[in-house]
């Protein structure tokens, strides 16, 4: 199937938002940080504007600028100005905009679980869009609330309108927030974010449902997003954000396919290509971690309450041999973050066993375990916290080796090495972790696991976190760890596009059972699993190559 | 929810029953010798002891223990070992003054707390913030008997607008009940407001920080009607949690304040008692106010529901 | 949304070992606060430099005296000086304060590690924790200086017990959730053994909010202590704390209120500086007040 | 019955869950004091005691507000005039010529107050369970044969040697008068307490409104009989010219002066000396002094352990300390304390002041130093225990630590509440080992004016009293006492009572102090008697 980008023109539509030479500094006074830079862009009747860039490059910012929700004692607007339809918003009293708020100009959120109040029925939440603008009866908000819930293709919209949030899935509270965003039929929607925290399935949903409505009421919508794969699939126009400033502003099609800034053209090249890479020869040394049957189940209950047994991991079984990369896939509550922590032994399994090398590991005691810890190590997803921000880089790097006997000196010695090994500047032994940027820190975290001398390693989400370009930089330093060190990887994921650059094979995972097993090129390119499938289908931008700036020829998609 | 309410009320009575263990330890371990104080200051040695060997203070202290226990079993706390009344009505009899103004207390401190908090908040950062927080810290920091003694001094020794001391049940009339307990309740109430405010604005202004909250003000939703309607309601559950150990908080200091206002409640007689050393209605009164402080705690576990839906139990 | 940037400027010193962003503000009320507290603590200290008497010199026939030239403050019913009794009460008064809150927060923080860390440990200390929550501190305060009489120690001992199951509970809930913080996982994969994770990594999280609570309890043992000289279970009435200073007073609140005005407002003021330096170091620390800043 | 509607609560806000919770309370609060209704049109006295009444029992307790709650409810047989002198009360008597026979008959008239005659075999028990009890009534019974009731009014007392102060003994105020109690509640065991309050005196204590500690109400008893002639000291008719008396415990002594003042309260019986200056600014309020006599404060040194079982050291403590710097500490309106070095009381019949010549000058430090040195003082820790919760008395152990200190002794002053203290003075353990070497209490005037009553004296070491000094000496003459016939042989042996006790120092009296009655003008007649009394006494609307 072929990408097909919008190409409507919109010269002729109606100027919905146009910002001009918007400049943002921090603090309130004179001379503070500049982090929006003479931003400019124009969004017209019915048109798409994706603002994409990575973090810290401002999108959020200028969102809330337009919105007037910018913290009023921290960042202030210092030139530029902001139009929607005839009014400068920037010239307006706060009591004006915030009646604009809502009515002419509406916000969905990233994380739709505390973007909505939780103590709230949801049904009141939309409504109160309608009260708060002095529209309807209460009967006639009732209506209205409940038309919309159905607009939005909530199911047994009765029942939810009386729900809370934390009754409801996160797509449907997504929905919630796009129902609440548009119940006043604003000129001017923002998104932003508004699937980062979702399923990929979910998101294709909700990024089909947000275009669904612009149709409808020709809303203009400024998109946030820092994914290349969603903005393939709705934008119109693209602007690239960088350090405050648009870097480049262009048609969404001529932009994937032309890209002119170094910087776009960078972000273009960055994004993991959804094909996986060439196989690797086959691998016959016997498996240094061997799980069979692996399972695992919550209990809870028990006296004077229902017994509840949740199984968060049924029957995983798979192989990992030297300098081979496992990788396991699947969406939030699959159970491949159960299946990895109870290979590290973080959490013991319920069922199966595991052996690690030639040792039974399933159930040591935790003295018995110690001595084989470094054999395995991890590394987890947040570069903020699986560091000790009390503790210098050096003490972090060394605490492992100590433990098994290295002395402290050797193992100084040993850790300037690997922090050049991962790229970092061996001074930076003497820094505290929050002096490094997030992929700084996830190389430091690498360091770490590598220098136990391990022979695997287990990466839970270890770049989901990061942004693409360093995610990048990240997955090729693991791929050059491995070819010389021979370090066996098991990747925990639930990005298709960075299984497929990394992984040899893949496990695809869903309530927890092991759905489809194989090579990358079987399961990614070939998959036979319904669930895989959908998986595959979901991903955006899927039949775009964005590095190479065109379609992924057909034979190689389906072959 | 029955459930769990059964659950926590079992969960209470091994608390409940280290309590007593502590107490009983506590009290027989304190030197002191309610027979000496019975038989008065010219009593000879030997009456004394002949008076300790007839109250049964002779006995090894596990005897005594599990003959407390026993009763205890039956619902009896014994008999003052003093004034020869069973605990059960001496408690019965005293602890409605305190209950009545420690209740007025929590409602006036609330009433006043919350809006105060709630100000704070909004204007964190600013003067009125700072006007009442410098407030609330100077109630907290001044002992309950100066208050006390200088609401005396000025409401009714000087102005002669309340009387002095005293108590009046509610059944004597609301007003009167009211113009006796009102000192009393507004010495209690200083440090409790203190508590209450900061605990109000703390926890909303970390709900002002959620995303929520600028979801409300996206949808045009008025200042005020967030604070109150987004803010206020999910910042309840820790002003709840404030509002439940500050009861202890209160029961300590009724102790004071019955002594300074005179006021017939428990507070007054738990000290007399231990001054006296009459165990078992010092055992007798620190578990009934253990148990008060541990129900509170419960009732307030489910007050939790109807304010935050995600907590069921 | 992670559009902020981090901070990547060093930090150093204190600041880091609390785990403050760089660059915190602090307003003129803490530093008011502080000088305020210093000043007593300074004049406390030096208390025989600055006391015109003896604090505990009797001269029945000076009782009750006004403030005159030679007793600034007036006498009370001993006869003695007020002045010097107020500045020598406060040695007393810091004293319990600053020590309580120090037993007070060891032992707490040695209990609420164990707790923290051993299921098996954590159901009967927490037990026991209830039980000590739910007797009214003041009645366990009497009955403990009633056992070990009136004097500092028992005072302090006193107080302290009524203190430690809430720096448990704080303890025990801080290593609760940072246990489940990737970096104390990754120590353990690391081999690092239960206790150095303890000390190492999960001690250090407890020290600020600890720091914060170490400001209550010292300020609410000064005001304890003066309830139970109220009460006459304090310190003997030899030595002078504020708080016995003012139970001496009270008798005589109606005909001579110094008594209780001076060493109340010294005792307000000293438990005025320390609550208003604890708040502002929770509001510093606290990590959702820093995301609003930030 | 009242009723109670909850919308109606002013200072509740409409708030659901806390109006209902006050609701309930207050509710339940009114139906568990709903039997508590007002006596707005009776004739109440509201009187601040001393203390806080616990104890009903007036023969086991020998505390003060029990002996008032006493003479309230109870009659006794004889009492004394305001001269001193022995009347009749519940009874009149004969003495037999060789005075071993005392006859008592009940007058007429007199019951109890369930309705009970007063019959003899009442009398015989309640004298019985007295003697089992009083330290001077021990004294009586050994002399006594039998005490037999040969009809329903009369008593016969046999004794089997002349005892010269019967009627003395049995009249007297102090610590535990002879008080009759039905037979039933007399049998109690003199070790119990009693369980029931039955007297026949012009007071019924109403049981039901008792509050220990806080509150205790007496009601007129309508069917007492009192005497013919006026009332006069504890004797005389007691007629009962008000329908209530309520005894409030103040804690609070500035409350309770405050509640004095704005017409709350009737009466303070023992007000704090310094507040006087305030309560005499209010026209309403009356102070004077009712008990001349007053109570005498006094030191007590431990026998048993080093220093003070050398009486070189006792001497030396002794010349240091002086009754001025104690009394003026204490109470400081010297109006209100006086010197005073007579054990049995300054102006009474026995009193005399030998030996205390360096007490009332204030004490001589130099002269202890010396004293001290000479006695070999090796510098043993002098521990004084203090009281912290019993208000001016708590200063006078300051005052001897200050006294001792400057004469050179090692003292270690140690507070404690007033219930450690009373435990811990009965501890003949060395002072370093939970025992003690000094500490103070103090008299009653009228319970200590005689060597047969007087409670430190009784000196035969472990049986006596804390502090345990031996004396046989001074057991001798009290002995020789007891048997002295007429005043002056009463006074010869007082005097050499006297002399023995401050050369042996058997304890150190540090001066006498009145207690202050301040009461509300509203209330007239009221007697100047030592115990309280509230009959005679008469209340303006």
């Amino acid at each position: 199937m072929a990408t097909r980008f919008k190409t409507q023109d919109f010269d002729p539509a109606d100027e919905v938002i146009a910002i001009d030479r918007l400049c943002v500094e921090l603090g309130t006074a004179e001379g503070g940080r500049r982090v929006l830079d003479e931003v400019s862009l124009t969004i017209r009747l019915g048109e798409t504007a994706c603002l994409v860039g990575e973090s810290g490059s401002g999108k959020s910012l200028t969102s809330l600028a337009v919105m007037g929700l910018l913290p009023a004692n921290a960042i202030r607007v210092t030139s530029g100005s902001i139009r929607l339809g005839d009014t400068d918003l920037l010239t307006r009293s706060a009591r004006e905009i915030r009646a604009m708020r809502g009515s002419r100009m509406s916000m969905i959120f990233q994380e739709p679980m505390t973007a909505l109040n939780p103590v709230m029925r949801v049904g009141h939440q939309i409504a109160e869009v309608l009260e708060a603008h002095g529209i309807g009866s209460t009967s006639e908000r009732r209506r209205r609330v409940l038309d919309i819930m159905a607009q939005v293709h909530l199911p047994d919209v009765e029942r939810v309108y009386r729900s809370y949030p934390h009754q409801l899935s996160g797509g449907q509270r997504q929905r919630i927030m796009i129902a609440m965003a548009l119940i006043l039929e604003p000129a001017l929607l923002i998104a932003d974010e508004p699937t980062t925290a979702l399923d990929v399935t979910t998101q294709q949903q909700i990024l089909g449902l947000i275009s669904e409505l612009q149709r409808v009421h020709g809303t203009a919508v400024l998109f946030i997003t820092h994914d290349m794969g969603v903005v393939s699939e709705i934008a119109d126009t693209v602007h690239v954000m960088r350090q405050g400033r648009i870097v480049e502003s262009a048609p969404a099609e001529r932009l994937f396919r032309t890209p002119q800034h170094d910087y776009t053209k960078a972000l273009l090249d960055a994004v993991p290509s959804l094909h996986p890479r060439q196989p690797r020869p086959q691998e016959t040394r016997p498996p240094v971690l061997d799980v069979e049957s692996l399972g695992k189940t919550y209990e809870s209950g028990g006296f004077l309450k229902k017994h509840v047994a949740k199984r968060a991991a049924e029957d995983v079984t798979f192989q990992l041999r030297p300098g081979r990369t496992l990788g396991i896939v699947g969406e939030s509550g699959s159970g491949k973050s159960t299946v990895a922590r109870c290979v590290m032994r973080l959490i013991d399994p319920t069922d199966g066993t595991i052996r690690l090398g030639d040792a039974d590991i399933t159930r040591l005691s935790p003295g018995q375990l110690r001595s084989r810890r470094a054999k395995i190590q991890i590394v987890f997803q947040d570069p903020y916290r699986s560091l000790n921000p009390r503790r210098k880089i050096v003490s972090s790097l060394i605490e492992g080796p100590i433990n098994f006997g290295l002395p402290r000196n050797q193992a100084i010695e040993r850790a300037r090495t690997l922090l050049e090994t991962v790229g970092l500047p061996a001074d930076a032994l003497d820094c505290y972790p929050h002096q490094f940027s997030g992929g700084q820190r996830q190389r430091i975290a690498i360091a770490r696991a590598v220098a136990m001398e391990p022979d695997v390693i287990v990466a839970d989400e270890a770049v989901s976190a990061l942004d693409v370009s360093v995610q990048d930089q990240v997955l090729h330093l693991l791929e050059d760890l491995q070819r010389d060190l021979g370090i066996a990887i098991l990747f925990i994921t639930h990005d298709l596009r960075v299984a497929a650059q990394i992984c040899d094979d893949v496990i695809v995972m869903q309530h927890g059972k092991v759905v489809e097993h194989g090579t990358a090129g079987d399961v990614l390119v070939s998959p036979r699993h319904a669930y895989t499938r959908a998986l595959i289908e979901a991903a955006p931008g899927r039949g775009w190559d964005f590095a190479a700036g065109r379609e992924i020829a057909r034979e190689e998609t389906n072959a | 929810m029955l459930g769990y309410i059964v659950k926590r009320i079992l969960a209470v009575i091994p608390v409940m029953a280290i309590v007593a263990l502590i107490v009983f330890l506590i009290l027989r371990l304190t030197p002191g010798d309610p027979a000496a104080i019975i038989a008065g200051d010219t009593a000879t040695p030997d009456q004394i002891a002949s008076l300790r060997e007839s109250m049964g203070l002779n006995e090894p202290i596990y005897v005594q223990f599990f003959q407390w226990i026993g009763q205890l079993l039956h619902g009896d706390l014994g008999t003052s070992l003093l004034s020869g009344t069973s605990v059960n009505a001496l408690i019965a009899d005293r602890i409605w003054p305190t209950l009545n103004i420690a209740l007025l207390s929590i409602v006036m401190s609330v009433a006043i707390a919350v809006p105060l908090g709630t100000l704070a908040a909004w204007r964190h950062g600013r003067f009125g913030d700072h006007v009442v927080m410098a407030i609330s810290v100077a109630g907290f920091s001044v002992p309950a008997f100066v208050v006390g003694y200088v609401l005396i001094k000025v409401f009714a020794a000087d102005l002669r607008w309340l009387p002095v001391q005293g108590y009046r049940a509610p059944s004597q009339g609301m007003g009167e009940f009211l113009r006796h307990a009102i000192l009393p309740a507004m010495t209690l109430t200083a440090a409790y407001v203190a508590l209450t405010a900061r605990m109000t604005r703390a926890s909303l202004l970390n709900v002002l920080g959620e995303d929520y909250i600028r979801t409300a003000h996206a949808k045009g939703v008025k200042d005020v009607t967030v604070l109150l309607r987004h803010g206020l309601r999910n910042a309840a559950v820790p002003i709840l949690t404030v509002v439940g150990t500050g009861f202890a908080m209160l029961l300590s200091g009724v102790v004071v304040v019955e002594s300074v206002f005179n006021i017939p409640g428990i507070g007054r007689l738990t000290i007399d008692a231990v001054m006296a050393r009459d165990y078992p209605v010092i055992q007798g009164m620190i578990l009934l106010t253990s148990g008060i402080y541990v129900l509170v705690n419960l009732l307030i576990d489910i007050a939790y529901t109807v304010f935050d839906p995600r907590i069921r139990y | 949304m992670a559009d902020v940037s981090r901070a990547t400027t060093p930090g150093g010193g204190i600041a880091r070992l609390l785990g403050l962003p760089p660059g915190t503000r602090i307003g003129v009320v803490p530093w008011i606060a502080l000088a305020m507290l210093l000043f007593i603590v300074l004049v406390t200290v030096f208390a025989p430099l600055f006391s015109p008497h003896d604090p505990i010199a009797l001269s029945p026939l000076n009782r009750l005296k006004p403030s005159s030239a030679e007793f600034p403050l007036g006498t009370d019913a001993y006869g003695r000086d007020v002045l010097s009794r107020v500045l020598y009460g406060g040695q007393v008064s810091l004293l319990i304060g600053v020590a309580t809150a120090a037993i007070a927060v060891v032992a707490g923080l040695a209990i609420g590690l164990v707790a923290g860390f051993f299921r098996l440990a954590d159901a009967l200390i927490m037990r026991v924790m209830d039980a000590f929550m739910a007797i009214p501190p003041v009645l366990l305060a009497v009955a403990l200086v009633a056992i070990h009489g009136a004097s500092v120690s028992s005072v302090i001992l006193a107080i302290t017990f009524s203190e430690i199951p809430r720096v448990v509970r704080l303890v025990r809930s801080i290593v609760l959730s940072a246990r489940e913080e990737p970096y104390v996982e990754a120590a353990i994969s690391l081999g690092t053994r239960m206790p150095v994770i303890l000390w190492r990594h999960l001690m250090p999280n407890t020290l600020a909010p600890l720091i914060v609570q170490a400001t209550y309890i010292c300020a609410s043992a000064i005001l304890i202590e003066a309830i139970l000289s109220f009460l006459g279970l304090g310190i003997g009435t030899e030595t002078p704390s504020w708080g016995n200073i003012m139970a001496d007073g009270r008798t005589y609140f109606m005909l001579k209120p110094s008594l209780i005005f001076w060493p109340g407002l010294v005792l307000s003021l000293c438990v005025l500086s320390i609550n208003i330096l604890g708040d502002t170091a929770r509001d510093m620390l606290d990590p959702r007040m820093r995301k609003r800043e930030a | 019955m009242l009723s109670f509607n909850r919308s109606r609560i002013p200072g509740f806000p409409n708030a659901r869950a806390a109006a209902r919770g006050a609701g309930r309370v207050l509710a339940a609060g009114v139906f568990a004091l709903a039997a508590t209704t007002a006596h707005a049109q009776e004739k109440t006295v509201t009187a601040v005691m001393h203390s806080g009444l616990r104890m009903l029992d007036p023969i086991v307790s020998t505390a003060h507000i029990t002996r008032n709650h006493g003479y309230m409810v109870y009659d006794v047989l004889v009492a004394m005039d305001a001269e001193g002198a022995v009347q009749p009360q519940m009874a009149s008597w004969q003495v037999s010529d060789d005075r071993l026979i005392y006859t008592f008959t009940l007058r007429d008239g007199l019951s109890f107050h369930d309705g009970a005659d007063v019959t003899a075999a009442d009398v015989v028990a309640s004298l019985q369970r007295w003697g089992a009890r009083d330290g001077a009534a021990a004294f009586l019974m050994e002399a006594t044969g039998s005490i037999e009731a040969v009809d329903a009014k009369t008593v016969v007392w046999t004794l089997t040697e002349p005892f010269p102060l019967l009627l003395d003994v049995l009249a007297k105020q102090s610590s535990v008068p002879a008080f009759i109690m039905p037979e039933r509640v007399a049998a109690t065991s003199p070790d119990e307490t009693i369980t029931e309050y039955v007297g026949s005196g012009p007071f019924v204590f109403v049981e039901g409104e008792f509050q220990p500690g806080v509150k205790i109400v007496y009601e007129r008893f309508d069917d007492y009989a009192p005497r013919e002639e006026p009332a006069s000291g504890l004797a005389g008719g007691k007629v009962v010219n008000v329908d209530r008396v309520e005894w409030v415990t103040m804690p609070d002594s500035q409350t309770a002066m405050s509640a004095l003042m704005n017409g709350e309260i009737d009466l303070i019986e023992n007000s704090q000396i310094d507040l006087l200056p305030i309560l005499e600014t209010s026209p309403d309020v009356t102070v004077e002094i009712r008990d001349p006599l007053g109570y005498q404060g006094f030191a007590r040194m431990n026998f048993k352990h080093p220093p003070f079982d050398d009486v070189r050291m006792r001497k030396a403590a002794m010349m240091a300390l002086g009754q001025e710097q104690a009394m003026a500490t204490m109470i400081g309106n010297p109006d209100y304390y006086w010197l005073c070095g007579a054990i049995f009381g300054c102006g009474t019949p026995l009193g005399d002041e030998a030996g205390a010549e360096s007490l009332k000058a204030g004490g001589d430090k130099a002269a202890a130093r010396k004293m001290l040195e000479e006695a070999g003082y090796d510098n043993t820790p002098v521990v004084i225990m203090q009281a912290t919760d019993i208000g001016a008395m708590g200063t006078i152990p300051v005052v001897i630590a200050s006294d001792l200190r400057e004469a050179g002794f090692n003292v270690d002053l140690q507070s404690m509440d007033w219930q450690t203290l009373v435990s811990r003075r009965a501890s003949m353990n060395p002072p370093s080992e939970g025992g003690w070497n000094i500490f103070t209490s103090f008299a009653s005037g009228v319970e200590a004016n005689t060597p047969l009553v007087h409670p430190i004296l009784p000196s035969t070491g472990d049986t006596g009293w804390f502090g345990w000094a031996t004396d046989p000496e001074l057991e001798e003459m009290r002995a020789a006492y007891l048997k002295a016939e007429g005043l002056e042989e009463q006074k010869q042996i007082a005097h050499d009572i006297q002399a023995r006790v401050l050369d042996n120092v058997i304890f150190v009296p540090l001066g006498n102090y009145a207690f202050v009655q301040a009461r509300s003008n509203k209330l007239t007649d009221m007697l100047p008697t030592a115990v309280p009394v509230f009959w005679n006494v008469n209340i303006a609307d």
